[in-house]
Parts: structure tokens; C-alpha cells; sequence
């Protein structure tokens, strides 16, 4: 049996499966209780859970990450929820020096089994300041495992993944992917970690995508088949731990690589994509190593803007057809 | 009442011949309307589409940005929030760009790449809102050290909400401004609720700036912020002390949002009593009605409020006349020489 | 008086015969002189180059962590900063590791990979120093958090300077652990100066910590930070209310340090008379003449001199001894796993 | 005529210089007056300068930005000392946020003329939380112009071209280099932002350094020289605005690229160098796009561990010569 639900719901039933299953899990944020969460993505758990273990806090990040850490070193398995990714600035000490760093300082006297949840990326019209695409800010702290599904069924599965996981685990959920919908198969469902997906099979090149790019990737992909081009996709679900064997091995194949990132163009998580392949698969390549990105400019909030800047299917179409001329 | 409402044309309601007391009046009821009908459109226009992403209004809240409006100079600056419309617009921005902003145009204030979180006049004073809770406080201790610095006598005036009393940029920004004695006015303004949670729900104290305000060695403030009266005479005080060298202030202002949080939210969360209870106190039929009873001539009210209504008229069609940004308008304004470009 | 000076052997010192009061004095004392000891000597292995990096002694301001190392429950926790060798030593944790740790050695608490300012023994209920100011505030309130639903009647116990004071976690954290009425202490060691600034320049209140407890809905408290008696007392009552469910306390303890803010500090911007006053009231040698005028035989004294003394000596050999950590050790403990691997 | 100054004196004479020249520059941050900086980098500023235009602050990195970027936006050139780059996550939502992005999305009404000193770097023992070499965050954020100089003759020219510059500049100082020696010519000096420049001249790789990874690829190039490899050496000197004409046109003639940086391993700054390479001469290439790094771990205070992670000189000579292979 199946079930289509949406992104938002499935955040809410992945959270609901492992608050039942584990009783030392705890879920804080900003109007995360009765309200259910600013995006509505943690409705019900509050009325199933109740005040003890789903709580509202006060409008300071550091707060809300220092309790969680605090409550991880001491026996909680704590999901913090930081609203907007944006928002992880105001945070970024607690998030980028105190958290990754405390295992390895202590040489691992301290474990820390958190997750922090937040909405990444554009898309909504939000403007500059709630519309970044940030997971690459992450995957630069040693310390922190990094995840960013594109779809309900992975919400769930790396959800559980990441709450059972006994290190600190950002967890990253695209904003403008809440309204999509998805199958996800009844009963429990938990991933592994830094295991990529590769949707689609292909000879000419390989795309590797992330969260919202993913389904853009793939309408490309359909596009260049019409055209003549096989591509390969590949879902990267985590930056950290990060699939190097599944995109070593797909370049390898097809001698080409498109990364398709929500990250403004410089040090983007592509970058280092495309690092590793330069440095490893350097003999097998049969074009330029090729990224999509979002420009190395703030965010527009006008739509007319805005639409223009995130990478779109044509952007990745044409991107593509250059790599492999 | 309507802005449309027939105007008496036998009162006398000409500048001329009103007091310099019954000027500041009709200036305060001019804001509040302005801001009114100016936010009921732009509601409107939400519904219908036309401005995409969020927006957060002022509606019932106006009083506070008004009485502030009124009671700076032209030359002073305004701090505001993401729900800035009407501190935007109470420095006397025009309601074209600030609505041009709003659709997402070309003839928006910030060409459209700002939007309704984000609008800034700067040839107004309107020096920005900003988004994140709590940033623009230590921003605007910094334009409030530059004019003690310069020696302009330009005071600063920062507008935020009572949830915002719990981050940590607050904290750091009043204790400096208190060091620095800065010229600046911080204004709280206390509609009760964050985004959906009560803010005593979260909060240490009852009133969660005026109980603070010791803790960087001020004066214990609060008023009626759905009074414009009293946050006229407040606002000037302030700003009267902070321009002759007497340093930083901090004021509770107490009021209510009409609406949601923003636009996706009804604001059902709420008691209806409480709802019931702060519509009977909305400043503008309020404030009006105390017009009318100290004498204020019915027309001088109407031409007020016909005016409002034109304007707005008029923002709407021209955003909606104006054209979308180009898309080469994307790539302006990231570096001073008006590029975007981070490579040779 | 130093540690090797010859033992009276008459006077009777043994424990059986001391009273519960004279207990808890001895183990202040045995706190105080053992936290010095062991300082003078890491002071002493900076200056001939053993010790790398940077080091913050609490020379002088010993009796704060002695006296809540005293009224601590073995399973309480405690956060402290980068000055953080006393409270770190004060819960027990054994000289050795924290002596191998200031050297980079492999027997260090944290295997040489944290530092001086980084002393951690969760075994000891040391949760750890951290050297972001402000930063272990919040984490604070996790542990007390954590220990309140899972109903352990621990409490937490949170050291940090008066400088800390003006950072925005302070705040966040003071107001989240009222709110949800947190067992957690806040101990703010007032030492009047942040690294070399006086912290009276730069705070808008005379008392950093005590002056801003009305803004968390808290009592304000100053106590005498160089008497371990009363450090013992405000400690006990605070611990005891958290246990008891009363929720948080902030105390600000005066005290001050007799060196620089770090190693490389000679302190000299502090004016020598201020300098000399507290010199004068230094809680080791002040106590011990107090013990004495109690009637507490010098013997008794002697003995938790010559332990410590004894100590420090065996934790500088041991750790002189031990090996450099192995450079394999780097790539250990990034994850639970004990690995480094971010790939496959 | 020229003079012998360390790296540490150079700061403090570009600072004054500058605020010499133009009454409006500012200079604010933590123990920076009287005390002369925690690294004694600005000693003497405040005696010339006086405690209104040098100031002491509050230990509250949001206020010190924000202070900066309000009086920037109005009128002042604000120099504001952040003492170690690792606190730039206290006050991260000023830097990423606020600071870059306001002058975009007031559509140029704002412009912020403040540059940001802060002491970047590993190498002291000071431990993962005062070791950090954060530049690569920076130059991840739309709207920062990034700037380290190796050597202190680059401290003054780049500061002073940092202070005229009328964007948002971060200045790192290497902290490791402040007690190291150079030449510096009498008079005033003004360098221009985005200028490579190429130290050494070399036909078999070239290898990409900034900061105190300047003089290693120096010392490994003429290491590399006595074993037959001639590697041309560039310092980058900024990251924002990115010379890359220097660097693609010196990599198009030695057909290898060797990235030398101290950032940890997952996308720092080598990550985008390699991007750039690997899209733009891909066809020229002979060899593996190499970064050498820190490895991807909180940095360990001991001594021990410390120097065997930041990148050597032999790790440098040894990742050059598999390049050449
Ligand atoms: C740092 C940060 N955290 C959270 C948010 C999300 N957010 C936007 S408005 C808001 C509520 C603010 O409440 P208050 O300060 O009372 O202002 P009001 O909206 O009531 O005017 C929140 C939590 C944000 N914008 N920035
Ligand atoms: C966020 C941050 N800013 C600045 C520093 C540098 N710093 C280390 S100790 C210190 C002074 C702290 O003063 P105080 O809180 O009074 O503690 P004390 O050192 O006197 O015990 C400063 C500014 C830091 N570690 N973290
Ligand atoms: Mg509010
Ligand atoms: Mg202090």
C-alpha cells in the first residue's frame, strides 16, 4: 500500500514516527506547538505529544540550539527546528562552532544526537533575507552531516535516519517543495545516510542534483532525450556523508558531469563535486566540468526576478547540451 | 467611514485657519488614514494575486507609526521591520513605489528586488526593514553614532515587535547605545503576539521591553500605542532628548494587529473577546471620533481622507501599469559601481 | 605559606574528629589550595614554553569555583569557559588529565585535541569549556533542561565573566531558563574587566550580572567572590532551590584576577593600588588565616597542603612523561562512530 | 627606500594611513583602543586618534557590525574588528544577511563603505574554536568583497584599497603571520582589489595560495625545483573580486593546478579555483585538479596533532609531484 502526501506531511508524519517509537526525542522551535510551525509542516504533534515534548520557544535561535545541545549531551535525542534557513545566521556560532566541534574537543567524551530542521532555499517571493539556499554553508563545518531530500518519501526515511543517527544532522527541507506531493509506502520507513540515488539511467552525462533541483533535473533529463542526450540523475538525498563512489563511478561511465545547485555560484556545494571528479576521475572526462547554480547575486524578491535566477529546466538543458558538445 | 463619503463643503477645514495644536492633529489623523487605506488595498491586492510572496500588515497598529512620523524631523531615520509599510510610508514616502514595490514592479522603491519585507526610502529617512528579528537594532545604533559623530543632530528611531525583545541582538544593541549615549529611540511595539504564540508565553517579565529597559540603565516606558496623542507627546519627548544629547530611549508601546501575522494566517489563535476588545479601541475611527469632538470640522477630515483615497487610486494603477523588472535589473546594485560581477 | 612547609605532627587533623561545619571548611580550603597550586605551576609551565597556545588562570578567583565545587551533587553539571582549569578541577576531575591536556599530551582529559581552554570530564560532571563568549549559556539550559523532564533532580551550573554579560546569548539564554524554569545557576565571575577593558566602560549598568536580573523576572545577588563562605552559601541556597523545582538563579560574584586576562597579558593597564587591594583580600592565604582563627588546626591545614602540592607534582611528571597524542588520534572522534569519514 | 616591518605593524600602519587621510574612517572593536588589539595589531591608533575615531566596545560582535553598517550607510567608513575570524558566527546574520545583501535590495539607495579586520587562521594552538580559516565563508556570500594578504607589504596596500573601497570588504589577517617580516617601501601604499599576483614563474604546474599558504607554496616550489618540477606560484590575495584571468591563463600553460589553502577539505575556496579550471580549460589539462587542505576536522590544539594537519610544505611538494605525474 501506498499513499500520496505531501513534502509538508510527510515532515510531520517523519517526526510523528520516531516521537512514538523513542520517547527521549524532543521538538522545539518557534511556534512549532499548537500552531504547528510556520509552514504548517509539524501540525498534530503537538495534540499527540503534547507540551513536554513538542514546545514553543521564544524568538532566540541560540537559545533554541544551545538547548538542544545541552539536552543531546545529557540524554535527549532533540529536533530544533530553525524556521527559515536564513535564520541559521543568527545562529551559525552554535550551529558551526560549538556543536560539530564539542566530539571531537572532548575526543568524544560528548555525543551529540540532534537534528536541526529548517526551510532552505527560494522560490516564494520572500526577497533576499528568507529565500537562501544554504546547505553548502554546512557542508563546510567539519562536524555536521548534511541532508536535504526531494521528496515526501525521503522526508520521512532520511528524517528517521538523521534523528536516529547519533551525530548532529542538519536537515534541510526545500520551502518550495511543502505543496508537492509524493508516494510513500505505509509503515515505518528509515534510510541510511549518505546513500545518493540515481533516478535515471544514462550513457552521455552525468546531472547530479539536490532537493528542489531534483525535479527540475529530471524534466531536463526528458528534454535531452528528446534531443539526442542520455542523461543520468542523480539524487545526492545528503552532502554529508556524501556518495562519492555513486557520482565516481556514474562520471566515470558517462565522462560528463552537471551539477544542478540552489547555491549562489561561488564555493557551492558543485564545487566540490566537481573538485572531486577533477581530482579523481580526471582521465575519463570528455567535457567541461560543468555547474548550474544560482547567480552569485542576493536574491530578487519580484517574481518576474526571482524565476529568472533559480536554475530552471532550461538553464539545465542548455547547460548540459555545452558539456557534452 | 468611507474615503468616498461626501464632504461638507460649508466647514472651513483650510490650513490657514487651524491652530498649530489642531495642525498636529490633522497631521496624526492624515498618517493614520493614509496608512489605512493604503494597507486595506494592499490586502486586497494580496487576495487577488497580484502581490506574490508575504506581507505583514500594521492594520490596527498605525497610531504608533504615526505619532512617530509626525514628531521626527526630515532629516531623521527610520529602522523598521519586514510589517513596515507604515513607518515606511509615515516618513512621507508616496504610495506609488512603495505599492510598485509590493506587485513586484519596476517603479517599486526598491525595483522590485526588495519587495514588501524590505522597503527603504532613503531620500525619506526610511532607512530600510529588515527581515531578521532583531538585526536593524545594533543597525541603527550605527546611522544613530554616525549623526552624534558628524554632529548632524539627526535622531534615529527604531521600530520592532515585543518578540523581538528575546533575541539576543536586542540585548547588545540597547547596552551599547546606553554606552555610546547614542541618539536613538527604540520602539517596541507590544501587539502581543509573535508570529502565533502569546508573548508571555515566552517571555521572562510582563512587558518585555519596559521591564528590561533598567538593564541598560533606562527609564521604564510604556504607552497606549493605539493613541496618537500619546505617542505623538512620547515620541517627541524622546526624540527631543536624544537630539540634545541626552542618549538612547526605549518605549513599550501596547497595541493589536487587526489581522493575522502575515498573510497565509487568519489569527484565529486568539481569544474573539480580545479580538473584540482592541477592534472598539482601533486609533483611526477612534481618533476621528475625538477630532470631531474637540471641534475638528467634518471637512478637514473628509479632504483627508479623499486625498488617501486618490492616492492609493493612484499607487494601484501605476503598479500595476508599471512593468516588471527587467531581467538585466538583477544584476545591478550587488557592488557600488552598480554590477554584479566578482571575477575579471 | 607554601606547600612544603613542615607539618605541626601534634595537632589532631584526622577527619574523624572534625565537625560537619569544619568539613565543609577543610574542603573548601582543600578546593582553594589545590585549584592555586595547580595554577601557579601551569603558570609556571607556560613561561619555560611546556604549555602551548594561550592560558587563562583563575589566580585569585579561586574561592567561586571552590565553593560551588563544594556545593555541587556528584551528578550535577557544570559549564565553564576557557578560564575554566578551576572549575574543572573543582568537580573532581584528577590532575593528571588536566595537566597532560594544558601540554598536549596523549593523557589528557581530551587526548590533547581540546587544550587549555577546552577542559572537559563528563565522568566528572565537567560538561565542558568553551571559549565562545557567551556561547555555553544556552547549552547550559539544555543540560538543566534534559535533567527536568527526565526528572533526575540535577542541576546545572553555568560560570562565565562580566564581559559575557553584553553578548546576546546571555540574554536569550537568562530568559529561556526563567520561561521554562530551568534548574540551572548562573554565576557571573566579576572580575571588573573584560580582557583589558574595564568592563565599566562598556556596560550601561554598574552590575553587569545583578543590575539585569529584574529583566529575567529574577532576583538580583552580589555576593563577596573571594569568600568561600559565602560563595558556599549563595551556592547552596541556588543548587537547592533548582533541585527543589524554584527554577534558575543569576549571581554575580565580585572578585578579581591577580595576573593577566591570558598568558601573554601582564595586566598592566590596571591601576596598581586596585592591583593591591585585592591582592590583600586573596581568598588562599585569607582563608586559611580564617580557618585558623576557628580554631582549625594547622595540621589539618598542612596536610591538604602537602596532598596538593604532592599532586601537582605527580600530574606535571605525568604528563611531561606521556607522549605527544599519535597523530592517528586527529582523525578519531569527529563522529559517534570514532571515525573522521565524510564519504564512502 | 623600504623598511623591514612584520606583518602585525603592517595593519596598524595601514590603519593609520587611512584614517590620516579621510576623517570619516572609523575604527571600532573589543580592547582595540588603549589595550591596542588582542594581537596588539593596532597599537598606537588610539594615541594618534584619539577615543573618538578609535573605540572600544562591549563584547557584543552584533552590535560592533551593526554599528558599523548603520554608520556606513550614513556617512562614515567603518573599520570594524572582529578578533578572531571564528566569532564571525556570533554575528553571522550581520556579515551573510545584513551587511551584503542591502545595497541590493534597496536597488543601490544604501551603500556600505566598512570593512570588516578579523585574525583568520590555525597554527598558535588556540584550538577548533579560535583556529578556524573561515575565508571560504565569506566568499560563499553574495555581495562580501574578501580579501588576505601574505605578506606586509599586502597588509597596507590591500587595506588601504579595502578602506577606499566603497563595498563591504572582510579582511583577513593570518594570524599566524603577524610576527613574520617584509619589505615595505616608504610612502603611501594603495593596491587594487582582484589582482593576482604571480610570485614565481613556472612551466609544469601551477599551484594557487593565499595567506599564510603563500610562503609554503613558495618553500615547496623550490623544493619541487631541485626534484625537476618547475611550478609557477600565485598568490590570489582576494577572493572577491577573483583574479581568474591570472589563473586560468597561468594553468592553460602549465596544464595542472595544484590548490594550496587552509580551509577545511569540503568546499573551501580551492573547491571553486578547481570549478573554475575544470569548466574553462578543461582541454588544456594534464594532470588531476589537486587541492591540498586541511583535512575535514575541527582543528586539535596539541602541538602534535596541529602541525601535521594545516598544509606543510612536504604535503604541498607531495600533492604537486602526483599532479605532475
Ligand atoms: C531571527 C528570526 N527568527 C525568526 C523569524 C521569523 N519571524 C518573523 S516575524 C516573527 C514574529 C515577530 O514577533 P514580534 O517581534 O512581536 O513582531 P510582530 O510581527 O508582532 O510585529 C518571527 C518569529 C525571523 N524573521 N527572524
Ligand atoms: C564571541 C567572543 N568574542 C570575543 C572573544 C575574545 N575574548 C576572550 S575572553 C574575553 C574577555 C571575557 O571577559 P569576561 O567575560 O569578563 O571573562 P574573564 O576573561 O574576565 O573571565 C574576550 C573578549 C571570545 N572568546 N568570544
Ligand atoms: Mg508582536
Ligand atoms: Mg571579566
Amino acid at each position: 500500500m501506498a499513499e500520496l502526501i505531501t513534502y509538508r506531511d510527510a515532515v510531520a508524519r517523519g517526526l510523528a514516527q520516531e516521537m512514538r517509537r523513542d520517547p527521549s526525542v524532543y521538538f522545539l522551535g518557534e511556534d512549532v506547538a499548537a500552531a504547528g510551525g510556520g509552514f504548517k509542516a509539524t501540525k498534530g504533534l503537538f495534540e499527540e505529544f503534547g507540551p513536554e515534548r513538542v514546545r514553543d520557544t521564544p524568538i532566540s535561535e541560540e537559545a533554541i540550539l544551545g538547548a538542544a545541545m545541552g539536552a543531546a549531551m545529557t540524554g535527549l535525542k532533540p529536533v530544533a527546528e530553525i524556521m527559515f534557513s536564513d535564520f541559521l545566521a543568527t545562529c551559525w556560532d552554535l550551529v558551526a562552532v560549538e556543536i560539530p566541534k564539542t566530539r571531537y574537543m572532548t575526543d568524544g567524551q560528548v555525543t551529540l544526537p540532534l537534528v536541526i530542521r529548517t526551510a532552505n532555499g527560494g522560490g516564494l517571493r520572500f526577497g533576499a533575507q528568507h529565500s537562501q539556499a544554504v546547505e553548502n554553508w554546512a557542508m563546510a563545518i567539519p562536524g555536521l552531516k548534511v541532508v536535504a531530500p526531494s521528496n515526501p518519501r525521503d522526508v520521512i526515511g532520511l528524517l528517521a535516519a538523521a534523528i536516529r543517527d547519533p551525530d548532529p544532522v542538519m536537515f534541510f527541507e526545500q520551502k518550495s517543495l511543502y505543496p508537492t506531493k509524493g508516494e510513500v509506502p505505509d509503515g515505518e520507513i528509515v534510510d541510511e545516510l549518505g546513500v545518493a540515488r540515481t533516478l535515471r539511467a544514462g550513457q552521455d552525462v552525468t546531472i547530479v542534483a539536490l532537493a528542489s533541483m531534483v525535479p527540475r533535473a529530471m524534466a531536463a533529463a526528458e528534454e535531452l532525450d528528446e534531443i539526442g542526450i542520455s542523461a543520468e540523475v542523480i539524487d545526492l538525498r545528503c552532502l554529508v556523508p556524501l556518495d562519492t563512489r555513486t557520482v565516481v563511478e556514474s562520471v566515470k561511465r558517462t565522462s560528463r558531469l552537471v551539477t544542478v545547485e540552489e547555491n549562489p555560484r561561488l564555493v557551492g556545494w558543485g564545487a566540490e563535486i566537481v573538485s572531486i571528479v577533477g581530482e579523481e576521475c580526471i582521465w575519463h572526462l570528455d567535457g567541461p566540468l560543468t555547474r548550474v547554480t544560482t547567480p552569485h547575486i542576493p536574491l530578487p524578491s519580484a517574481d518576474a526576478l526571482e524565476d529568472e535566477f533559480l536554475p530552471s529546466v532550461d538553464r539545465i538543458v542548455e547547460a548540459t547540451q555545452k558539456a557534452v558538445q | 467611514m468611507s474615503a468616498t463619503e461626501t464632504v461638507e463643503p460649508t466647514e472651513d477645514s483650510s490650513p490657514e485657519h487651524t491652530s498649530p495644536e489642531e495642525q498636529v492633529w490633522l497631521g496624526l489623523y492624515r498618517q493614520l488614514f493614509r496608512i489605512r487605506s493604503f494597507e486595506e488595498r494592499a490586502y486586497r491586492l494580496f487576495m487577488e494575486g497580484l502581490v506574490k510572496g508575504t506581507s505583514h500588515l500594521s492594520l490596527g497598529q498605525e497610531a504608533i507609526a504615526a505619532g512617530f512620523g509626525e514628531a521626527m524631523r526630515a532629516d531623521d531615520y527610520t529602522f523598521a521591520t519586514y510589517r513596515g509599510h507604515a513607518h515606511t510610508l509615515a516618513r512621507g514616502t508616496p504610495m506609488t513605489g512603495v505599492m510598485g514595490e509590493l506587485l513586484g514592479r519596476a517603479n517599486g522603491v526598491c525595483g522590485g528586488k526588495g519587495g514588501s519585507m524590505h522597503l527603504t526610502s532613503v531620500e525619506h529617512g526610511a532607512m530600510g526593514s529588515y527581515a531578521i528579528i532583531g538585526a536593524h537594532l545594533p543597525i541603527a545604533n550605527g546611522a544613530a553614532w554616525s549623526a552624534q559623530v558628524r554632529g548632524t543632530g539627526q535622531v534615529t528611531v527604531c521600530f520592532f515587535g515585543d518578540g523581538t525583545t528575546n533575541i539576543g541582538a536586542f540585548h547588545e544593541a540597547l547596552n551599547l547605545a546606553k554606552v555610546w549615549n547614542l541618539p536613538v529611540v527604540f520602539v517596541c511595539e507590544n501587539n502581543l503576539y509573535m508570529e502565533y504564540t502569546p508573548i508571555g508565553d515566552v517571555t521572562a517579565v510582563e512587558h518585555p521591553a519596559a521591564d528590561r529597559a533598567s538593564a541598560y540603565g533606562l527609564e521604564s516606558i510604556i504607552v497606549d500605542g493605539n493613541d496618537p496623542d500619546v505617542v505623538f507627546e512620547v515620541a517627541s519627548t524622546a526624540i527631543g532628548r536624544a537630539r540634545d544629547g541626552g542618549g538612547p530611549s526605549l518605549i513599550e508601546a501596547k497595541t493589536y494587529r487587526h489581522g493575522g501575522h502575515s498573510r497565509a494566517d487568519p489569527g484565529t489563535y486568539r481569544p474573539d473577546e480580545e479580538v473584540a476588545e482592541w477592534r472598539a479601541r482601533d486609533p483611526v475611527p477612534t481618533y476621528r471620533q475625538r477630532l470631531r469632538d474637540r471641534g475638528v470640522a467634518e471637512g478637514a477630515l473628509a479632504a483627508i481622507e479623499t486625498e488617501a483615497a486618490a492616492d492609493v487610486d493612484a499607487a494601484t494603477e501605476a503598479a500595476k501599469a508599471a512593468p516588471p523588472p527587467a531581467v538585466e535589473a538583477a544584476y545591478t546594485n550587488v557592488w557600488a559601481d552598480g554590477g554584479a560581477a566578482w571575477r575579471n
